[in-house]
C-alpha cells in the first residue's frame, strides 16, 4: 500500500503543493528537450537523404564545440572562430562524403552505420589530439550570449529562468523554422527529402548524390555547432557530452528515424518526460539518474504498439 | 558403406482425402484493404491431386488468394476448409504445419545460404533435436541430419540441381533460384503446394524444364498443386481446371478447354470495360 | 596451393557433414591447438598473457555470442556489454552466496542469468527491426547499467560499488583472484572458449543455425517455410546472451579481477560489436580474427612510438590509438566489408584454385 | 566355396572370387545423392545376383542377348556381370546413338532384353520395338517420368532385383542353382559383342570370348602392376571396347574399384574429388583440358602468370627427362622441386591428377607437345595402340621407354608384324572370335592361323617401337617401290609452327613433293621481328626469306625422315609454299579441318606438275571463296624450292618383335 501510494499518489501530490518547483522542472526539461530534438534532427537529416544511421552525430556535437573552444583558446576571436569552425565543419563533411560514403556506398546499412562509429571514434582521437581532452568552458560571453537569469515569483514559489536557456530555446526554434523552410522551398532541400525515397528522383533535380550528401552532412555539422554551445554553455565542453547523443536515439525510435516533426516533437516530450519523471519518481523511488535509461523504457513501450514509431508510415508486408 | 537409396521414397504425405475428393474448399471469401476490395465473394475448391490453376489479368487478386489460402491474409468474410477441417484465422507458419507449402511470385529465398541449406530450411518444421544435441552434433541430432539430407538429396536429384549444391543462391540465375525455391517447398512435404507464377521471366527453355517438374511433382508424387500463371498456354497444358478472376471476383471456373472459349474470360483478357 | 583437394571426396553423409570436409583445414585447426595449447604457454610472457591472450579469448567469445544473434539471426544489438555485466554480477553473487561453488558450475549458471535477461530484452524484437531494434538494444545497456550501479546487493553493498573477485580454486588449482598465475588463467579461459565455440559452431551449422540464418536473409519466407519467428528469434537472444554472459563472468574474473558498473558501459558494447564486424558477420572463425585485431592494435600502436624512440606523452599516444582504431575500422569496411574471416574465406578459395585466377 | 585361380576364366566368376578375396573393399562408387555412394566386392557380388536371379524370373536363357544402353552407372556395370553370369549376352549400345542405328544393332545382335538407363533410352527403344520383334522386355534403371508407361513389358530395375532377393529368400536352392550356372560358362564362350561403328557400311558386332577379356585383362594388370589399391573413374561410353576392358574387366580380374561420376557435365569435379590412380582418355580430353588451363591462366595477374610459365618452360626443360629417370642436375632438380610445390601439383590437383600412377591416351594419334605437356608435369602417361578385335591391347608404352611419337612395344603375348604392303598385323590371345553374323569380314579381317588385320600402316622403329603411319589404305608407293605415307609426312612438316598445313604427293612418282601452308599468326611474328614488310599471305608466302625459314624446316623434317629406314625414301625433294590458305570454304579441307589430298591434287595440278618438271616458278590462276560467299580469283607466281636430301643410315629393318 505504502509503495502503491509512493508511485501513484504521492508525486503528484507533491506536484500540486509546489507547482513553482514543477514549472521549473518543466522548463529544464523542456530545455534538455530542444537539445534532443536538434540532435536528433541531425539524425534524421542524414538518415533522411542517405539511408545511414549516422552515430557520429553526437560526437560532432562536441567536435563543433571543441573546435570553437579550441580556436578561440588559440587566441582567435570569438568573431572569427565562429566563421572558422563552420569551415571546419564544411571540411569535415567534404571529408565524409569523400573518405567515407563514396567508397561505401549501396553497402549494407549495418556497414555504413559501423562506419559512422568509426568516424566517431576517429573524431574523438582527433579532437583530443589536438585540443586535449580536458574539460573546457564555452565561450558563452563572447559570443553574446546573456547569462544572467530572469526570476518569477508565481504561486508564491520561486521560478528561475537562465538567460542561455532561453536563447538557446529561441536559437533553436529560429534553426528549426529555417532549416523547415530551406527544405520545404528550396530546390536542394525537396531533393534532400525525395533522396530518402528514390536516388533517381533526386538526381533529377539536377543535382549531384555527392554534393546532396555533402550539403546535408554540413548542415547536420551546423546543427551540432549550435547544439554545442547550448550544451556547453550548460555543462561545459569535453567528451562527456558524447553522452547526450545517446540521449537522441530514443527521440527517433520515438518520432520515427525519418520524420523531422517527429524528432522535435519526441525530443521535447523526451526532455520534459524524462525530468519530471526524474525529479518525482526517480530520485524519491530509485536511487536517480534514472534519465540515463527512462527515455528509452518509454520509447521500447511506445514501439511496441506502434513498432515503426509515432511519426513513422506504417509498414505493410507484401510477399 | 551405406547402400544407395532407391528413388522416389517422397511422397505426398497421405492426409487420408482420397484422390478426387476435395482437398481445399473455399467458400465465399472476401477480403479488402482498408475499404479497397482485393477479391469479392469467391469460392472455389481444389481436389486432391489435381493441378489446379488461378489466371487473370493484372490486379485480378490471383496472389492474394493465395495468401488468403495460406494464411498470410485473414479475409473479412466467408470460410475455408482444408482437409476436411474448417480453419479460422491462423499464422503463416501454421499454415505449413497442416502441409500447405508455396513459392512466391519474386523468389523468396535465403540469399545468404546454399542451394542445400534453402531446401533444408523447408524441413526446418520437421526436425525435433533440441539444441542440447544440436550443440553436440552428435547421436540423434547428426541422425536426423542426415535423414533429412536423404530426403533433400532426393529433391536435388528430382530437380537436377545437383551441381549447385553448394552455391550461395543469391549468386545463381533467375531460373534456377525458381527451382530452388520449388525444391524448397518440396522439401515441406506439403498436401497442397501453392505456385505462385513459377515461370514468370523464364525463357521458352526454360518454361518447359519448370512445367516438366510441375508435372512430374503431381504425377510421381501425387502432389495437388494450385498455381498462379500468366502465360495461357502453360496454364491450358498443365493444370486440369482453371479458375478465371477479374477483379477479385470469379468469372469462370472449370477444365481449361471450357474456359479458353468463356466469353467474359475472353473479354477479361482483352481489356473489354466492365 | 596448399590446399590439395584432389582425392577427398565423401561416401556417407556424415563425413560430408564433417566440420572440415576439407582435409587441409583440420590441419590448420590443429596446428593453431598447438599454438594455442602448447606453444604459447610455453613462450608467453606475463605481460602477453594478461594484455594480448586472455583478452583475445575473452573478446573473442563476447563476440562469438553477439555474431550468433547479429550475424546468424540478423538481429542487430547494441547491448553486448550489459548483458557481459548480468553474466559477471550473476557469477560474482553465485560465488558470493555459495562460495563452495565450482566455479565452472557458477560460470555456466550465470550464463542463463544473463540468457534470460536476454530474451526479456529480445522481446521487442518481435514487433521491432533493423536500427529500431538496434536503439531497443540500447535500452537494456542503459538500464542494466545504471542497475549495476544503484543495486547494491549486486556488489555486495561495497562502499566502493566495485565487485572484487576473491580468489578462486578449481580442483585445488587458484584459477580467479589475485593469485591465481596468469598461465592457468589462460588455460581455463582457453578451454572454456574451445567448448563453448565448439557448441556454437554446431549449433550454427544444424537446424538451429539455417532457421536462424533463414529469419535473418529474409524473415517472412522464413515463416511461411514454418518456422515460428518468435520462438528462433528468441532462441538466438538466449543463446547469444548465454554466451555474452559467460564471456562477461570470464572478463572480470579470469581478466580483470575487478569491475565496476561502467566497465559494462557502451564503449565495451561497441568494442565487441567491431570485433564481430570486422572478424565478419555470420562466421566464427571471424570472431576470433577480429578479436587478436582489436586487442592487438592498440598495443602495437603504444609500442611504434617507443620503438621509434619518439617523446610522446601517454595522453597523446592513447589520443592516437582511438583515432588510428577510429580509422583503421572506416578502412576495414572499405576493403572488406564482409570482415577478416572473408578475407580469409577468398585466400583459402584462392589457395584452393591455384595456380587459377578463379 | 574354394575357388581356383587357373580355373577362373569368367568375369562371374572373378566377381564370386573377389567377394571371398576382396570382401570389404570398395569395388564401385557413384556420385549420387550429393555423396559417393559406394558397394564393397561383397555388395556388389549381392547387387549382380539379385539382378541375374530377376533377370531369369523374366525369362533370361543362356545365349540370349541382352541390349544394355546408358550412361556409366553401377547398374548397367552389373547388368553385363549378371548377364553373363546366367550365359547370357551382353550387348553394350553408345547412349547417344539414333533410334535407327539402334534399331539395326538391335535387330542384327537379336536382342531379346534391353536394360536402359532412363526415360530418354526407354522411348528411343519402344519407338523402334515395332522393327524389332525378337525384343521382348525392357528394364529401365531410373523410374522417373515412366510411371504411366505400359508395364507389361517393361520393368523398374529396383522391382527386378527385388524380385531375384524374394527367389532367394524363398526359393531353396537357387543359389547353388546360380553358382552351377556360372560354374558352366566357359573360357571360350563369347562374353559380349560390341558394335563398331564402321566409318563406312553398317556396324559390325564384334564377338569376343571371355579368354579375351580375362588374358588381356590379367595382361593389362600385369604389365602396369595394376592391384585391388587402384581407383578408376569410368565415363567413356560402355560400347566402347577400352571402358568394357578398364572399367570392367580389369576391375574384376585386379580387384579395384570404379568410380561412375554422377553426370556427364560433372566428370571434371567428380575426377576431381575421386583422384583416380589408374586414368584412360582419348587425346581430346587431355587436350580440352590443357587449353582450360591456358584459358583460365590467361586471366592470371602478370607475377602468377609469369610464374606459371617460367616453372611450366622448366618442366617442359626437365621435367620428362626426371620423370624418366635420366640424369638431371641437382640445380634443375631443385627448380623442378620447387616448381611442382608453386605449379605442377597444384595444377594435377586440379585436374584430379594427384594420385595418378598410370594414365593411357589412345583412340588417335596424341600431339607430341600435348603429350609430353602432361608428362612434364611429372604424370605417367602413356600411349596405347589397340582395337576392338585385339581386346584393345597391341602395344602399350612400358614405364621409363616412352616416347610421344610411338605407340610403344607389343603388348604382352602380342606379335606384330608388318606386312608387305605396311599394314600392321597381330596376333594374341585378345584376338576376336569373330564378327557376329558375318563370317566374310571376319575371314577378310583375320587369317586362319589368327592374324589380324589392324588396317593401319606402320613399323618398327631403331628401338623396336611401334610407328603408326597412317591408314592401310592410304599409304602409297613411291616410283621405286618405297613406300609412300603421306600423313606421315605431313605430320613430321606440321611439327614446326611456322607450317600449318601440308600435303605431300609421291604415289607413283619419282620422289616425295610437298605444298606448304604458312601459319599467319606464326611467320608473321617473326616477320614483326625481322622488319619484313607484308601486306596479305600470299606476299608473305612468297618472301625469300619465308623460304628460307620453312626449306631450313623441310631439311630438318628430312633428317628426321632419312633416320627410319621405311621412310627415308620418301623424303622431300622439292616443295612450294601454296599462295593461299587451304580453306573448308573451297573444298580444300574437312568442315574438321582434314586435308582433303585429291581435291588437292586435282585443282593445283599445274603446280604439282611445277614439282616434278622442274621449273622454278609457275604462274597460276585460283578461284577462291570468300567469306561472304563471293567468288574471287588469286592471281601468282608460286616458286618451287629445291631441299636438301639426306643419307639414310645404313641400318637393318627390323621386322617384328616377338
Amino acid at each position: 500500500m505504502e509503495f502503491l501510494n509512493n508511485v501513484l499518489v504521492k508525486p503528484f501530490a507533491d506536484m500540486a503543493a509546489a507547482p513553482d518547483f514543477l514549472i521549473q522542472v518543466l522548463w529544464e526539461g523542456l530545455v534538455g528537450g530542444v537539445l534532443y530534438a536538434l540532435i536528433a534532427l541531425g539524425f534524421v537529416l542524414i538518415y533522411k537523404s542517405s539511408r545511414i544511421f549516422n552515430f557520429a552525430q553526437g560526437i560532432m556535437v562536441v567536435f563543433a564545440a571543441l573546435t570553437l573552444v579550441g580556436l578561440h583558446e588559440r587566441g582567435i576571436p570569438a568573431y572569427l572562430a565562429l566563421p572558422l569552425t563552420l569551415a571546419v565543419m564544411f571540411v569535415l563533411a567534404v571529408s565524409i562524403e569523400r573518405v567515407v560514403l563514396r567508397p561505401l556506398v549501396n553497402q549494407p546499412d549495418i556497414i555504413l552505420f559501423m562506419a559512422t562509429i568509426g568516424i566517431t571514434m576517429f573524431l574523438i582521437g582527433f579532437g583530443e589530439l589536438i585540443f586535449g581532452g580536458e574539460n573546457k568552458v564555452m565561450i558563452t560571453e563572447q559570443l553574446m550570449i546573456p547569462t544572467g537569469s530572469f526570476e518569477f515569483e508565481p504561486f508564491g514559489g520561486f521560478v528561475s529562468i537562465e538567460q542561455k536557456d532561453l536563447t538557446a530555446v529561441i536559437g533553436a526554434v529560429i534553426l528549426v523554422a529555417a532549416l523547415l523552410y530551406f527544405l520545404n522551398k528550396s530546390k536542394i532541400g525537396r531533393a534532400i527529402r525525395a533522396l530518402g525515397d528514390d536516388h533517381q528522383a533526386a538526381l533529377s533535380v539536377g543535382i549531384s548524390l555527392s554534393t546532396i550528401w555533402v550539403i546535408v552532412w554540413f548542415i547536420a555539422g551546423v546543427i551540432a555547432l549550435a547544439t554545442g554551445i547550448v550544451w556547453g554553455a550548460r555543462a561545459g565542453v569535453s567528451f562527456a557530452l558524447e553522452v547526450i547523443a545517446f540521449k537522441a536515439l530514443p527521440v527517433l525510435m520515438l518520432g520515427g528515424l525519418e520524420s523531422v516533426m517527429g524528432a522535435i516533437i519526441g525530443g521535447l516530450a523526451i526532455g520534459i518526460l524524462e525530468k519530471v519523471f526524474e525529479i518525482y519518481w526517480g530520485q524519491p523511488l530509485l536511487g536517480g539518474n534514472t534519465e540515463a535509461w527512462f527515455a528509452y523504457m518509454l520509447a521500447l513501450l511506445v514501439l511496441l504498439f506502434r513498432p515503426q514509431g509515432l511519426f513513422g508510415e506504417k509498414i505493410i508486408e507484401r510477399v | 558403406m551405406n547402400p544407395r537409396p532407391d528413388h522416389s521414397q517422397l511422397v505426398a504425405p497421405d492426409d487420408g482425402i482420397a484422390r478426387g475428393d476435395v482437398l481445399l474448399d473455399v467458400r465465399n471469401v472476401s477480403l479488402s484493404f482498408g475499404g479497397v476490395k482485393a477479391i469479392t465473394d469467391i469460392s472455389l475448391n481444389v481436389l486432391k491431386g489435381e493441378i489446379r490453376a488461378i489466371i487473370g489479368p493484372n490486379g485480378a487478386g490471383k496472389t492474394s488468394m493465395l495468401n488468403v489460402i495460406n494464411g498470410f491474409y485473414t479475409p473479412q468474410v466467408g470460410t475455408i476448409i482444408f482437409r476436411r477441417k474448417e480453419r479460422c484465422s491462423m499464422k503463416p507458419h501454421e499454415a505449413v504445419g497442416q502441409g500447405i507449402a508455396r513459392t512466391f511470385q519474386n523468389v523468396a529465398l535465403f540469399k545468404g545460404m546454399s542451394t542445400l541449406d534453402n531446401i533444408m530450411a523447408g524441413r526446418s518444421v520437421m526436425m525435433k533435436r533440441n539444441i542440447g544435441w544440436q550443440m553436440l552434433w552428435r547421436g540423434p541430432a547428426l541422425k536426423e541430419e542426415i535423414e533429412h539430407r536423404e530426403k533433400v538429396e532426393e529433391i536435388i536429384d528430382f530437380l537436377e540441381i545437383q551441381h549447385i549444391r553448394r552455391t550461395p543462391v543469391g549468386k545463381l540465375p533467375y531460373g534456377l533460384q525458381k527451382r530452388v525455391e520449388l525444391g524448397r517447398a518440396l522439401a515441406m512435404e506439403p498436401s497442397l503446394l501453392l505456385l505462385d507464377e513459377p515461370m514468370a521471366g523464364m525463357n521458352l527453355e526454360e518454361k518447359e524444364d519448370m512445367s516438366r517438374f510441375i508435372l512430374d511433382v503431381n504425377q510421381q508424387r501425387g502432389t495437388t498443386i494450385a498455381l498462379i500463371e500468366h502465360d495461357m498456354g502453360v496454364v491450358m497444358d498443365l493444370s486440369d481446371r482453371v479458375v478465371v478472376l477479374d477483379y477479385g471476383k470469379k468469372i469462370a471456373d472449370g477444365p481449361p478447354d471450357e474456359v479458353k472459349n468463356n466469353q467474359d474470360v475472353i473479354d477479361a483478357y482483352l481489356g473489354v470495360p466492365h | 596451393m596448399f590446399y590439395r583437394t584432389a582425392g577427398q571426396f565423401k561416401t556417407t553423409y556424415q563425413a560430408d557433414h564433417a566440420l572440415f570436409p576439407v582435409r587441409q583445414d583440420a590441419v590448420l585447426l590443429g596446428i593453431v591447438l598447438i599454438l594455442a595449447f602448447v606453444v604459447f604457454p610455453l613462450t608467453a610472457s606475463e605481460f602477453a598473457f594478461r594484455a594480448l591472450l586472455i583478452p583475445v579469448l575473452i573478446y573473442s567469445l563476447a563476440a562469438l555470442g553477439l555474431n550468433v544473434l547479429t550475424g546468424y539471426a540478423g538481429q542487430l544489438s547494441l547491448g553486448t556489454g550489459a548483458f557481459m555485466g548480468v553474466g559477471a554480477y550473476a557469477c560474482y553473487k553465485l560465488i558470493s552466496i555459495f562460495p563452495e561453488m565450482n566455479i565452472v558450475v557458477a560460470l555456466a549458471l550465470s550464463g542463463f542469468f544473463s540468457a534470460t535477461v536476454g530474451v526479456i530484452f529480445g522481446l521487442p524484437s518481435l514487433r521491432i527491426k533493423g536500427f529500431y531494434l538496434a536503439i531497443a538494444t540500447l535500452a537494456a545497456q542503459f538500464f542494466l547499467v545504471w542497475l549495476f550501479q544503484k543495486w547494491a546487493w549486486l556488489y555486495n553493498y561495497n562502499a566502493s560499488g566495485a565487485i572484487q573477485v576473491p580468489n578462486i580454486d578449481f580442483f585445488g588449482i587458484t584459477v580467479a583472484g589475485p593469485r591465481a598465475p596468469a598461465i592457468v588463467q589462460y588455460y581455463f579461459v582457453l578451454c572454456i572458449v574451445c567448448l563453448l565455440t565448439f557448441f556454437i559452431i554446431n549449433i550454427t551449422r544444424g537446424r538451429i543455425g539455417r532457421m536462424w540464418k533463414a529469419v535473418r536473409d529474409m524473415d517472412i519466407a522464413a515463416e511461411l517455410v514454418g518456422i515460428n519467428l518468435m520462438k528462433t528469434k528468441l532462441l538466438a537472444f538466449f543463446v547469444s546472451s548465454y554466451v555474452v554472459g559467460i564471456a562477461g563472468a570470464l572478463f572480470v574474473f579470469l581478466w580483470r579481477g575487478a569491475a565496476e558498473a561502467n566497465l559494462f558501459d557502451i564503449p565495451l558494447s561497441f568494442r565487441v560489436l567491431f570485433i564481430a564486424i570486422i572478424g565478419g558477420l555470420g562466421s566464427v572463425l571471424g570472431n576470433f580474427l577480429g578479436a587478436i585485431l582489436i586487442v592487438a592494435l592498440p598495443v602495437v600502436i603504444s609500442s611504434v612510438p617507443e620503438a621509434f624512440g619518439l617523446p610522446l606523452s601517454s595522453a597523446t599516444v592513447e589520443h592516437l590509438n582511438i583515432m588510428i582504431i577510429g580509422a583503421l575500422i572506416i578502412a576495414f569496411l572499405i576493403v572488406e566489408p564482409h570482415g577478416l574471416a572473408r578475407f580469409w574465406a577468398v585466400i583459402r578459395e584462392k589457395l584452393i584454385l591455384w595456380p587459377f585466377p578463379h | 566355396m574354394a575357388q581356383n585361380h587357373a580355373s577362373t576364366d569368367t568375369l562371374a566368376k572373378y566377381l564370386l572370387l573377389n567377394a571371398e578375396r576382396f570382401r570389404g573393399r570398395p569395388a564401385m562408387r557413384f556420385k549420387d545423392y550429393g555423396i559417393w555412394q559406394s558397394w564393397t566386392w561383397e555388395e556388389q557380388l549381392e547387387e549382380v545376383r539379385a539382378l541375374a536371379l530377376g533377370l531369369q524370373t523374366l525369362g533370361l536363357r543362356r545365349g540370349d542377348k541382352v541390349a544394355v544402353i546408358g550412361a556409366n552407372r553401377p547398374r548397367l556395370y552389373w547388368s553385363f556381370a549378371a548377364i553373363q553370369s546366367l550365359g547370357a549376352i551382353p550387348v553394350p549400345l553408345y547412349a547417344d546413338a539414333v533410334a535407327e542405328e539402334m534399331a539395326y544393332v538391335l535387330n542384327h545382335a537379336e536382342a531379346r532384353f534391353a536394360l536402359v538407363e532412363d526415360q530418354e533410352q526407354v522411348d528411343k527403344v519402344l519407338s523402334v520395338s515395332p522393327e524389332v520383334p525378337i525384343l521382348t522386355d525392357i528394364i529401365y534403371d531410373e523410374p522417373r517420368g515412366l510411371k504411366d508407361y505400359d508395364h507389361t513389358h517393361l520393368h523398374a530395375y529396383s522391382a527386378v532385383r527385388e524380385a531375384g532377393r524374394q527367389r532367394l529368400a524363398v526359393e531353396d536352392g537357387v543359389l547353388d542353382a546360380w553358382h552351377q550356372e556360372i560354374a558352366r560358362g566357359k573360357g571360350d564362350e563369347i562374353s559380349v559383342i560390341l558394335y563398331t561403328s564402321g566409318t563406312t557400311g553398317r556396324p559390325k558386332g564384334v564377338m569376343l570370348s571371355h579368354d579375351n577379356f580375362v588374358r588381356s585383362a590379367l595382361n593389362g594388370n600385369a604389365f602396369d602392376n595394376l592391384d585391388e589399391n587402384e581407383t578408376t573413374i569410368a565415363y567413356l561410353p560402355l560400347a566402347w571396347v577400352g571402358d568394357h576392358l578398364f572399367s570392367y574387366a580389369q576391375s574384376y580380374t585386379a580387384g579395384f574399384c570404379v568410380a561412375c561420376p554422377e553426370s556427364a557435365e560433372t566428370v571434371n569435379e567428380d575426377r576431381r574429388e575421386i583422384a583416380p590412380t589408374y586414368f584412360f582418355a582419348p587425346p581430346r580430353v587431355f587436350e580440352t583440358m590443357l587449353t582450360s588451363i591456358m584459358v583460365r591462366m590467361e586471366d592470371a595477374g602478370r607475377l602468377k602468370k609469369g610464374m606459371f610459365d617460367y616453372f611450366l618452360a622448366h618442366a617442359a626443360k626437365v621435367g620428362e627427362r626426371i620423370l624418366n629417370r635420366e640424369q638431371v642436375g641437382l640445380r634443375d632438380r631443385v627448380k623442378y622441386a620447387l616448381g611442382e610445390f608453386m605449379v605442377y601439383g597444384p595444377l594435377k590437383n586440379r585436374m584430379g591428377f594427384s594420385r595418378m600412377r598410370v594414365g593411357y591416351t589412345a583412340g588417335e594419334a596424341i600431339g607430341p607437345e600435348l603429350f609430353s605437356f602432361y608428362r612434364s608435369l611429372g604424370l605417367n602417361l602413356k600411349q596405347l595402340y589397340g582395337q576392338t578385335e585385339a581386346t584393345v591391347y597391341i602395344t602399350a608404352q612400358a614405364d621409363g621407354k616412352i616416347r610421344p611419337d610411338t605407340v610403344g612395344l607389343p603388348s604382352p603375348e602380342v606379335e606384330i608384324r608388318i606386312a608387305e604392303t605396311g599394314e600392321v598385323m597381330y596376333r594374341s590371345p585378345g584376338v576376336f572370335v569373330g564378327y557376329y553374323k558375318n563370317e566374310e569380314a571376319t575371314r577378310d579381317t583375320k587369317t586362319p592361323d589368327g592374324w589380324v588385320h589392324t588396317g593401319d600402316a606402320g613399323f618398327f622403329d631403331a628401338d623396336g617401337q611401334l610407328k603408326i603411319i597412317d591408314r592401310a589404305k592410304d599409304v602409297g608407293k613411291l616410283a621405286s617401290g618405297d613406300l609412300f605415307a603421306p600423313k606421315y609426312i605431313e605430320n613430321t612438316l606440321k611439327f614446326f609452327p611456322e607450317i600449318k598445313e601440308a600435303v605431300a604427293f609421291g604415289h607413283g612418282r619419282e620422289f616425295c613433293g610437298a605444298f606448304v601452308n604458312i601459319d599467319l599468326a606464326a611467320v608473321g611474328n617473326w616477320a614483326e621481328r625481322n622488319n619484313i614488310a607484308y601486306a596479305s599471305y600470299q606476299e608473305l608466302a612468297g618472301h625469300p626469306r619465308v623460304y628460307e625459314t620453312i626449306a631450313a624446316h623441310v631439311n630438318e623434317a628430312n633428317r628426321r625422315l632419312a633416320r627410319e629406314p621405311l621412310m627415308a625414301a620418301s623424303q622431300i625433294r622439292r616443295f612450294l609454299i601454296l599462295h593461299k590458305e587451304l580453306d573448308a570454304d573451297d573444298g580444300e579441307l574437312t568442315r574438321t579441318q582434314k586435308v582433303r589430298r585429291n581435291f588437292i591434287a586435282e585443282r593445283y595440278g599445274e603446280l604439282i606438275e611445277a614439282l616434278y618438271d622442274g621449273s622454278a616458278e609457275k604462274f597460276v590462276e585460283t578461284e577462291v571463296t570468300y567469306e561472304d560467299g563471293r567468288k574471287g580469283v588469286i592471281r601468282a607466281t608460286v616458286r618451287i624450292a629445291d631441299a636438301v636430301v639426306h643419307e639414310a643410315p645404313s641400318q637393318a629393318i627390323r621386322e617384328a618383335a616377338e
